[in-house]
């Protein structure tokens, strides 16, 4: 009787048909596709994109060249070079991240004592030119000074998670 | 204007092809197997021909076996030689001499 | 010259270069391309012959499968084709000896009068409603019933030949049963089995870790 | 106008004969390659939605030119050969697929009147002219001078050669109830409403024919022989740009013939389901192109169901369960119709 059974299912090609009904009742279902370039789904305040060098509100860089960022870089995507400003603090003379080699992984924001490099939400860049993939000290503060609004913003959502 | 003979030459050259194919590939089993494959459509053309002037259709039926006889025949050549190749790994005629004593 | 006539030679002169080309060339899986076309052309030279079904045939079975196997073959086998080409030059004397005593002798049977023109002449083009696949298949399952069973008998021992020629059983290798593997149900394989539930004491417990 | 007829009727007959063949060549193979077009839009879209996205939708309104932006993209890019290459059969090797795929059309009706050539033994054409189609594959397999292109190819060949077998028993088994090998007969024998179509009575010789006809085109399920995750693309992983889209063509031509003989041979062609009044006002063309689009619509439908079955299991079906089938089914069609009163059924 069993085997009667079985073979009528595998003969009728019941589960098949059952397959066919499942995706069948998908073609109909509500579609969620986001057009991305004008539509955008919402990101976290904790989004790891592009990377940027912060000021001090009344101009002063943050970056006080402590290297940790350099250190715990997993992908060793960031040189810092350094050296003794005349007022007698210590600045970094340049600060490359090759964006190549990142992988977005925050850490180097983690390590940052003074808040000074960090990741904003900015994901849709590129570049056009071989060697632009590295991104110096001067294009860093650019950003930062462009996006303070906005990384200032995500950091004080984030702060009570922090 | 086509004639039987115009056929009939077709055929026979391309029977003498195939005997010359024989001859000189007489080494390599896969070319003897196609050059008899050759000879057996000459003799095809041979019977369609005169199938079709004569007006008698038993000619094509010939041919129907023919080709019947000539598929079984390429597939049993062509196990034969691939169980060949697995044993003695060649399929040079010359060194398929086991049965010889 | 009439379409047929172009048609006639165009696709003799392709048939003959196929086969040529079939028995010279260097290389076995290009002669079983060269044999395809060979008999692809051949079949065009039976449709000029108002053998539409034998034509079609042709093309299924032997173009369409045989050559396949044929290709299938060649192409799988690793062949040695320096030391198959051996002799080449030593056998092609005798080889065109051969078929020239070969042309010759059918030279002089065809120059006789028997297949001329005048002794049998082209036959009219048949009506458009005859059926070439009816007639044949009216005297096929007729007076050549039994030829086509042994014909059919014949198939059938090349299918178990070849099968059996080149079935081997690998013993170290295992093999899959996809159809048990389909087969299997929850209940072969999984037992529900009910119990009460266990508790440990916990004086038997501590005694046990002292 | 009629100095253009004039001059016309002086022609060669011959040439006005090759003249007209080639007009109706043209006038059948544009539409189907526009069909074949706008299949891969629909297969895109199709999939898409049962995916719960949307597919393409940008080109155009909706992505209406979709299609013809892939094909300007695959115009443009470069053909590479490969090292060591067979240069001629390597470039041979897509119009052989691509020629017997449009050479079947040749004898396809599309109504009554409307078939380029109403041959006689139409059926048998087709078969001998999708057999071809297997030449195609293996031989870019083999020119490519790539393994992986090898092993796709000698997967692809021994899956078509074994599928049909089975789509042919399903026609014999068809050919035993219509009685004829001429297609514009077999249509012609199921007029007279849904309930003379073939599909009745030869119900598992169409589910069969069906199922081989998607192995044949060797699409998914079946499609081990571009398996990406063990051979990378199959046969065609060495082509790019033209040569590349002639296959694509190729395969998709060879999707909307089985569709279409599916509709021919068991569907009732151009017939429409009941010969009466909403139904029978629309012309006998479309209830065929309707026809062949759900058919079409199946084979879209099985690719974004099912997952791609292993080698074994394919080998396995075709040649332990298809054939088997089919040949079961013929002898019962043979007994009944022949040997017992109940033989209306199959005719």
């Amino acid at each position: 009787m069993d085997w009667i059974k079985r073979h009528f299912k595998t003969f009728l090609l019941l589960e098949l048909l059952r397959g066919l009904r499942v995706t069948g009742k998908h073609l109909f279902r509500r579609k969620i596709t986001v057009q991305y370039p004008e539509e955008k789904t919402p990101k976290s305040p904790r989004f790891r994109g592009l990377h940027a060098l912060r000021r001090y509100p009344n101009g002063e860089e943050r970056c006080i060249a402590c290297k940790l960022c350099e250190a715990v870089c997993p992908a060793l995507a960031i040189t810092i070079e350094s050296e003794e400003r005349g007022d007698g603090t210590r600045r970094t003379t340049r600060y490359d991240i090759d964006m190549f080699k990142c992988i977005y992984c925050g850490f180097c924001e983690e390590a940052c004592p003074v808040d000074s490099i960090v990741e904003t939400d900015i994901h849709e860049f590129h570049f056009e030119n071989r060697g632009d993939n590295v991104m110096t000290k001067d294009m860093l503060l650019a950003i930062g000074d462009e996006y303070e609004q906005r990384i200032a913003d995500a950091r004080r959502a984030d702060s009570n998670y922090r | 204007m086509i004639t039987l003979t115009h056929y009939l030459v077709l055929a026979a050259i391309l029977f003498s092809i195939a005997v010359v194919g024989i001859f000189l590939n007489r080494k390599n089993v896969v070319i003897l197997l196609m050059a008899i494959e050759l000879l057996l459509l000459a003799v095809n053309i041979n019977f369609v021909a005169f199938s079709h002037y004569l007006q008698d259709i038993s000619g094509q039926v010939f041919v129907f076996f023919i080709l019947t006889v000539a598929a079984a025949e390429a597939a049993i050549g062509l196990a034969i030689l691939i169980a060949l190749f697995r044993n003695r790994h060649t399929i040079n005629v010359d060194d398929l001499n086991r049965l010889s004593g | 010259m009439t379409f047929l006539d172009f048609a006639f030679y165009a696709f003799s002169a392709i048939l003959i270069f196929a086969a040529f080309m079939v028995v010279t060339i260097r290389n076995p899986v290009r002669a079983a391309l060269f044999l395809v076309l060979a008999f692809f052309s051949a079949a065009c030279i039976w449709i000029t012959l108002e053998a539409e079904f034998l034509a079609i045939v042709l093309v299924l079975v032997y173009v369409g499968a045989v050559m396949v196997l044929f290709l299938f073959v060649v192409m799988m086998l690793d062949v040695n084709l320096v030391q198959l080409r051996e002799g080449f030059g030593k056998y092609l004397p005798v080889g065109a000896l051969v078929a020239l005593l070969l042309v010759a002798e059918m030279v002089i049977i065809l120059n006789a009068k028997v297949f001329g023109p005048e002794a049998l002449p082209r036959p009219a083009g048949q009506s458009a409603d005859y059926s070439n696949t009816k007639e044949l298949g009216e005297i096929l399952y007729t007076q050549y019933a039994y030829p086509f069973e042994i014909a059919a008998i014949i198939l059938l021992v090349a299918i178990i030949a070849a099968i059996s020629l080149t079935l081997r059983r690998r013993p170290q290798t295992r093999y899959q049963k996809p159809h048990k593997q389909v087969a299997v149900k929850k209940a072969d394989r999984l037992r529900v089995v009910s119990m009460k539930s266990e508790r440990q004491e916990a004086d038997s417990d501590g005694a046990a870790a002292k | 106008m009629s100095w253009l007829l004039s001059t016309w009727g002086t022609l060669p007959i011959a040439l006005q004969v090759t003249v007209e063949s080639v007009v109706k060549i043209v006038a059948i193979v544009v539409p189907l390659l526009l069909c074949v077009a706008y299949l891969t839009y629909a297969e895109r879209k199709i999939i898409g939605y049962i995916q719960v996205r949307v597919g393409p939708n940008r080109v155009g309104p909706k992505g209406w030119f979709q299609p013809f932006a892939d094909f300007l993209k695959l115009m443009l890019k470069e053909v590479v050969i490969p090292t060591n290459a067979n240069r001629y059969l390597f470039l041979a090797a897509p119009i052989l697929s691509l020629m017997p795929a449009l050479a079947a059309w040749a004898v396809i009706p599309f109504t009554d009147t409307l078939v380029l050539a109403n041959l006689d033994a139409g059926l048998l054409y087709v078969l001998a002219m999708t057999s071809l189609g297997v030449y195609g594959v293996i031989i870019a397999g083999w020119a490519s001078n790539s393994k992986y292109a090898f092993l796709g190819a000698m997967r692809s060949a021994a899956q078509i050669v074994a599928y049909e077998i089975a789509m042919g028993f399903a026609l014999v088994g068809l050919l035993m109830a219509a009685g004829s090998l001429n297609l514009v007969d077999i249509v012609t024998a199921q007029s007279g409403g849904l309930h003379q179509w073939y599909i009745w009575p030869l119900l598992p010789l169409f589910v069969v024919y069906f199922i081989s006809g998607v192995a044949e085109t060797n699409r998914a399920p079946f499609d081990v022989a571009e398996g990406e995750s063990e051979i990378v693309a199959g046969f065609h992983v060495e082509y790019s740009g033209v040569s590349f889209a002639v296959f694509f063509v190729a395969e998709y031509a060879n999707m909307v013939l089985i569709a279409t003989l599916a509709a021919i041979m068991f569907l009732g062609g151009w017939h429409a389901p009941f010969d009466i009044a909403p139904f029978n006002w629309i012309p006998p063309f479309f209830w065929l192109f309707g026809k062949v689009a759900a058919m079409l619509f199946c084979f879209l439908w099985l690719r974004a169901t099912f997952p791609r079955y292993r080698y074994d299991q394919i080998m396995r079906l075709g040649w332990k369960v298809f054939i088997p089938v089919t040949l079961v089914w013929i002898t019962v069609i043979g007994v009944f119709r022949f040997l017992t009163p109940f033989g209306f059924i199959f005719r």
